[in-house]
């Protein structure tokens, strides 16, 4: 069905465009991730940039915000050329960028963290007063419930998300650039956000969005630029653009599917039993059981404390359990090690934090979890680890341009892939998968789906926890709702819907409710 | 939206010393207890103003080091810098002296201020221009400093001249209300201290960048330029030190302020400092100098510890100061 | 009657011969308090010179001082605070490095750091016939240091014996040790070494023996350590004489200040012990085979 | 999943000295030529091998501390750690000399060894398990090991027995076709050291640690037992030093070791380890041990400097050899 969707000439319009970039061309150390690539961007348009994984688009981004210099091409700012040495000279240009990555000091509260290299002085002294209400109504706008005063360090990965928005919206702005904003966010925190980000727009103000999940964009788009292994496919006017033609215009095929058909099959077998589980702070009396062969959602807002019932199991926070019990057998693991030992995976939801060493090669970063088993013998089988890798980045298909790459130069989709890759390594049992496609293209979404219910079909057991309500439904077999700690209710079958899903994460009042029309209709 | 308002429980913290930051003033009450219990006399005014007037010097050079560290740097020259100091100093007053009389002691302090400022830009440049690590950075121009006094004083001493000793003996000696001016000269520079790193746009970005140089640096700061101001700040406090110190000996020699860095260092981590960068506590610092001065003021008033053990028993309080100021803080 | 206290403030044991001073004290400390029960006597070492000013300060806030028997870290920094502890009417017994005002001091047992150089040169000079090339150790920059090498060279002016060089090695046998083979790589003619504190000499013995250089005649240091006297003893080639310069002069001083109490008349004055050479025939005068230096 | 075929490209960098790591043997090759040209007796055969011999101890300990600082640790305490070994295993062979005779010097071996090992663990558990920055858990046991020796020698000196002192001369004064004894050790201690770093579980496990502790937990890594583990590997080196040591001057006394933790954190950094860990260089870590040493010796043999300013010309060198080093980096 490829309709005749001319990509529309970057030049026309009505409005003159605040930036240009004119064939940008990005190189690191003579590999080239981005070459002629061309786009501009008009006040009051939201012009979304969507690719696969590696693609280039937050290279694309960091050139417009002076993160990076371009190896050739031009930027060209209301006309006239510009080039940026330094971030602040971007900013101090009206161009804001929200990283992909959090950007921000762990140690420094959320108002230091906002107002870094700008703070609000009062006769030389820091007016903390002012600029707390200011972070404090910024932080409001945008739907962030934390405190202004919290450590950055004390913040989940959303609200740090949010945190960091709120920072680069803060001030006038020209351009603004969203690199995947709503990739750690939930359901209920996407809204907000999206409506702030349409209020820019009827301010005029220029706006850069990338994102993976196409619906969104289908929602925002005046115009849709695709990127495709560093190269421009072209821009395209957003009106009659489906999320199924923008996908296949990013993997350059038709794309069919997301979800992979539902497995049918009995269940009984339990294969995981936590009972009474207690993580102060954050769990109260949880008990859920994982049957063999299941593929058991967990959903529920930020907060709910779904990964810290799972950081208590593997002994990384204090907790208690009333029992743990692993195919039948009672289990407490003083560590993740010996949680691998006994078969289990947890895959974390912070790759960059909690899952790689950045600044090392990849093949160390597979293995780093499953050591004993790689190298059974004293010494390191270096070249049994490059087969891993070379096995690794073929089933996983992790895209990269030298395997002597440093795992913080792969793309956030990689980075995933790779995890996902060192976790099996392990061959665990029963996995735990936190968040599995935060940040990740709807193809190798799909391809992480699939292989999601392979691992089932070997006769694994699979946790999925996600704050993606979609991706919760399209694959589990049954799905849990935590809220404040508690789970609040149980969706199977046919009523597993958003609607349900949303009612148990939300409110308790509704909850009983809800179950009791589940239990009567 | 509508909820932000019910903000979440807010700690009165209005100048900046939390619950969590009472570690180093815990481990200082239990450290005063147990100096009361080995010998009375511990508590008596007379000692305790030697001892806390004896603390000035690490204090106040500790509280340009607590910038230094919290921006992420380190400086291990502060002693040889201060000894430096100390030298040119005295050789400025003692040659101007015949000319000017005591108004050579205004004059060599500020010959002073002036040496500690350029000293710090020196470690600050290496640190910052030359990427070097501060470690070593430091450590060269330790060595430097100390090489410079030595070649001064031709191997030995310079004492001050006899005609200035009396003028700038109250500069130590002296007191303010019965309140010996070396304490009063710390608590200045540690409420100016305190202000700077807390209340100006100059302290935040300071910690800023010891907590996290790149997003320092995406947030249009000059890491440079921070840092470097840091390491001057660190030359002015020694200087400042130095100021107070000439009276009390009355001579610079190539060993006067020896080993100080170390006892810098651990006064500001046992204040609560992060040596990581990111954190600082001016007024923990302040503590910290003060248990170190009272440990070994504690080893000469106990008559329990073998000459040979001191180094050992101090070694162990020190530790347990620092697990007291951990335990304090979860 | 009252117990009367004595203070005796040193350095702590950074080198061989403050070690000897630090067991000398204690020894003196422990005979006298046993001897004469009316005395107490309590030692206390400091690491630096204003570890030491902290140290006096502390003792006299704290506790009634009859006396105060101290070899100060350096001269300059002491005078002050001592004159300070002296106004409140306690006796002061300085040992080795006099104070600035000697004013101050009641009672001063030293050693001849001059002496200590100059004796050496004559030695040096004399068997020499007055020609050859020395090298030559120091060891901190410090007061004690600067009078050695006066003496010595003091010693040796008007002579033929040159000074090839002259360095650092902080009375410290392991830097002594390489900085002598360094001289012996630099230098092919090396005639006499002297290293003017024996812990340094033990170094430089070490690095001529590996060296297998036959042309160095002497090598001479200078404190009376034992091994050194031993060697004197023995009549060894190498190093046939020694200056001595006891680190028992503290417990002289502290007998001479006990006495002041402890005894009929008050001792006052000054006492300066002479560094004349060690020689075979008169070593065992100076060595104590239970002392660690 | 189609496209993979074409598999990305892998450079061949097998036995981990890349270009990138050059560095400190580009300063070392700078400073030979330099001292060549100064001095030619630089050069010579028997200045070369006193000069590598000397610098065996440091670098022995620092191929430990290249352990403890890329796991994101310090050790300050290695100079009176060795003292404090030395004189156990003096102590301990004198005392079973009369009875075994030469037998007691390889069972003074094993004591030293254990002892280090001890030491090592002391260090190990106060900064894991008490969560002390191991400046200052360090910095403590420096105190309490220097504390210790000091106590056990009465302050003074053990010299070795001298029915041992022949037997055991060779240890240091010794060669093996030539190479002396202490190079060879300190060569087979690099070599099971970068063996260790680089080719073993731990090795990776250590610098997982030293990159990210979070990681490393998360990936099922002990933090405590692999952070633990590289101190007592500091113990063991100290230990193997100290063994070479005792023949040198055979003797303990209370400046052995004196400030050697310095110049073993500076020789480290020197050899590209990071400060802040997560990266280890064993054989920048031996050139980096060879430079300070040559460092000393050219200022011994240049005639320029003053003797009180070769304190001065010895920081500016380190300074230049680290500039060095950074730029080849880039
Ligand atoms: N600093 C770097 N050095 C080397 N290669 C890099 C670097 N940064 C990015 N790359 C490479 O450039 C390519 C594009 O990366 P980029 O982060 O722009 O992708 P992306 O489109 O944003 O992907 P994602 O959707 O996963 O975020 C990737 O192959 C990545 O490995
Ligand atoms: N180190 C910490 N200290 C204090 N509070 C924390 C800390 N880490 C997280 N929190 C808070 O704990 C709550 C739980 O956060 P978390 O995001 O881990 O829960 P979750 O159920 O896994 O949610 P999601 O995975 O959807 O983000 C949040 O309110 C978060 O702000
Ligand atoms: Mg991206
Ligand atoms: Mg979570």
């Amino acid at each position: 069905m490829m309709t005749a969707l001319a990509p529309s000439p970057a030049t026309d319009g009505t409005v003159a465009p605040v930036l240009r970039a004119a064939r940008l061309c990005k190189e690191f150390g003579g590999v080239t991730v981005l070459s002629d690539a061309s786009l501009d961007i008009r006040p009051g348009e939201i012009h979304a940039v969507i690719g696969e994984n590696g693609a280039g688009k937050s290279t694309l981004m960091r050139l417009l915000s002076g993160y990076l210099r371009p190896s050739e091409g031009e930027l060209r700012m209301d006309g006239a050329p510009i080039a940026f040495h330094a971030p602040s000279d971007a900013q101090a240009a009206g161009i804001a960028l929200v990283h992909q990555e959090i950007l921000l000091a762990e140690a420094l509260t959320v108002t230091e963290n906002i107002f870094i290299g700008r703070e609000i002085t009062r006769f030389g002294r820091l007016d903390e007063r002012a600029m707390r209400e200011a972070a404090a109504a910024q932080l409001a706008e945008i739907g962030c419930k934390a405190s202004p005063r919290a450590l950055v360090r004390d913040l989940s990965l959303a609200n740090r998300q949010l945190v960091q928005i709120a920072k680069a919206l803060l001030g006038t702005r020209r351009v603004v650039i969203f690199d995947e904003p709503t990739a750690v966010l939930t359901h209920d925190e996407v809204d907000p956000l999206l409506d702030i980000i349409l209020k820019l727009k009827q301010r005029g103000v220029a706006i850069l969005y990338i994102s993976h999940r196409l619906d969104e964009v289908e929602r925002l788009a005046d115009r849709v630029t695709v990127l495709r292994d560093g190269r421009m496919v072209g821009t395209y006017d957003a009106e009659g653009l489906t999320p199924r033609r923008m996908a296949s215009l990013m993997v350059g095929r038709e794309f069919s599917s997301l979800y992979p058909p539902r497995l049918e099959r009995e269940l009984t077998e339990p294969a995981l039993e936590i009972e009474h589980a207690h993580v102060p702070g954050f769990v109260k009396d949880v008990s859920l059981t994982l049957r063999k062969g299941e593929i058991l959602g967990l959903a529920g807002m930020i907060g709910a404390g779904r990964t810290e019932l799972f950081e208590g199991l593997l002994g990384l926070r204090a907790a208690s359990f009333g029992a743990v019990r692993l195919h039948g057998k009672p289990v407490h693991f003083a560590s993740p090690a010996q949680a691998s030992a006994a078969g289990f995976g947890y895959l974390t939801e912070d790759r960059k934090g909690k899952g790689l060493l950045l600044d090392e090669r990849l093949a160390p970063n597979l293995t780093l979890a499953a050591l004993d088993k790689v190298h059974p013998f004293a010494g390191l089988d270096v070249a049994g680890e490059a087969q891993l890798l070379d096995r690794a980045v073929a089933s996983y298909d992790i895209r990269l341009r030298s395997l002597d790459a440093k795992a913080g130069q792969l793309s956030g989709g990689n980075q995933q892939k790779l995890l996902l890759a060192k976790m099996m390594l392990n061959d665990p049992s029963v996995i735990v998968i936190d968040e599995p496609t935060r940040g990740i293209d709807i193809a190798n979404k799909s391809q992480i789906y699939v292989f999601i219910q392979s691992l089932v079909r070997e006769g694994r057991s699979c946790i999925v926890i996600s704050s993606e309500m979609q991706e919760l439904i399209g694959l589990c077999d049954r799905i849990l709702v935590m809220r404040s700690g508690r789970i609040n209710g149980e969706v199977t079958g046919d009523a597993m819907s958003e609607s349900n899903v949303a009612l148990y994460a939300t409110s308790s009042v509704a909850s009983e409710e809800a179950s009791r029309e589940n239990a009567h209709g | 939206m509508a909820d932000v308002a019910a903000a979440p429980p807010r700690t009165q913290q209005n100048w900046s010393i939390g619950w969590g930051d009472a570690g180093p003033f815990l481990a200082l009450a239990a450290l005063v207890l147990i100096g009361f219990l080995i010998n009375p006399d511990f508590l008596s005014a007379n000692n305790i103003a030697n001892v806390v007037t004896r603390s000035a010097f690490i204090a106040i050079i500790a509280i340009g080091a607590t910038f230094v560290i919290s921006s992420g740097g380190l400086d291990l020259s502060v002693g040889s810098m201060a000894a430096f100091i100390t030298g040119v100093m005295i050789l400025f007053m003692n040659w101007v002296a015949p000319s000017v009389g005591t108004a050579a002691i205004p004059l060599g302090m500020a010959v002073a201020l002036v040496t500690g400022i350029a000293c710090g830009l020196l470690n600050g440049t290496i640190v910052t221009v030359g990427r070097i690590e501060p470690f070593i950075a430091t450590l060269g121009t330790m060595g430097i400093f100390r090489a410079f006094i030595t070649y001064m004083t031709d191997g030995g001493t310079v004492a001050i001249d006899r005609s200035l000793r009396d003028a700038y003996r109250p500069v130590y000696f002296g007191d303010v209300l019965g309140v010996p001016i070396p304490i009063l000269v710390s608590l200045a520079v540690a409420l100016v201290g305190a202000y700077v790193l807390y209340r100006t746009r100059y302290g935040r970005r300071c910690v800023a960048v010891g907590a996290n140089e790149d997003v320092a640096r995406y947030s249009g700061i000059s890491v440079t330029r921070v840092r470097t101001l840091a390491f001057v700040i660190q030359g002015v406090c020694v200087a400042i030190a130095a100021i107070c110190y000439v009276p009390r000996l009355g001579a610079a020699t190539p060993t006067t302020g020896l080993l100080w860095e170390l006892q810098v260092i651990t006064a500001v981590v046992i204040g609560g400092t992060a040596l990581r960068g990111g954190r600082g506590r001016i007024w923990g610092t302040v503590a910290g100098a003060v248990i170190l001065e009272f440990i070994a003021n504690l080893m000469v008033l106990s008559d329990f510890v073998s000459e040979y053990l001191v180094a050992a028993v101090q070694g162990v309080i020190i530790i347990i100061a620092m697990l007291i100021q951990r335990m304090s803080k979860r | 009657a009252e117990k009367k206290t004595i203070a005796v403030s040193i350095p702590a044991a950074d080198h061989g011969w403050t070690a000897g001073v630090v067991y000398h004290a204690n020894a003196a400390a422990k005979e006298i308090n046993k001897a004469f029960p009316e005395l107490e006597v309590i030692v206390k070492t400091s690491p630096s010179a204003s570890a030491q000013v902290s140290a006096i300060e502390d003792m006299s806030a704290t506790r009634k001082m009859d006396a105060l028997v101290i070899l100060p870290h350096s001269s300059e920094e002491l005078t002050t605070p001592v004159k300070a502890i002296k106004d409140k009417g306690t006796f002061i017994t300085v040992v080795d490095r006099g104070l600035n005002d000697p004013k101050i001091q009641d009672l001063y047992v030293a050693g001849d750091n001059v002496a200590v150089g100059y004796n050496t040169a004559q030695f040096l000079v004399e068997k020499m016939g007055g020609k050859g090339n020395l090298v030559v150790l120091r060891g901190i920059p410090t007061v004690i240091d600067d009078e050695r090498i006066k003496g010595f060279k003091d010693g040796i002016a008007g002579t033929d014996l040159k000074i090839l060089d002259i360095q650092y090695a902080n009375w410290n046998s392991d830097q002594a040790f390489k900085l002598m083979q360094d001289y012996l790589a630099k230098y092919p003619q090396i005639d006499a070494v002297w290293a003017n504190d024996d812990d340094m000499l033990l170094g430089v013995l070490e690095a001529i023996k590996q060296s297998g250089r036959k042309e160095i005649k002497f090598a001479l240091g200078g404190n009376g350590m034992k091994e050194i006297i031993e060697k004197v003893m023995a009549g060894d080639a190498m190093t046939p004489v020694e200056t001595p310069y006891p680190p028992s002069m503290i417990k002289t001083a502290i007998y001479l200040t006990a006495a002041h109490f402890a005894g009929h008349a008050p001792v006052r004055g000054s006492l300066k012990l002479d560094a004349p050479l060690i020689t075979k025939a008169n070593a065992a005068e100076y060595h104590f085979p239970d002392a660690p230096f």
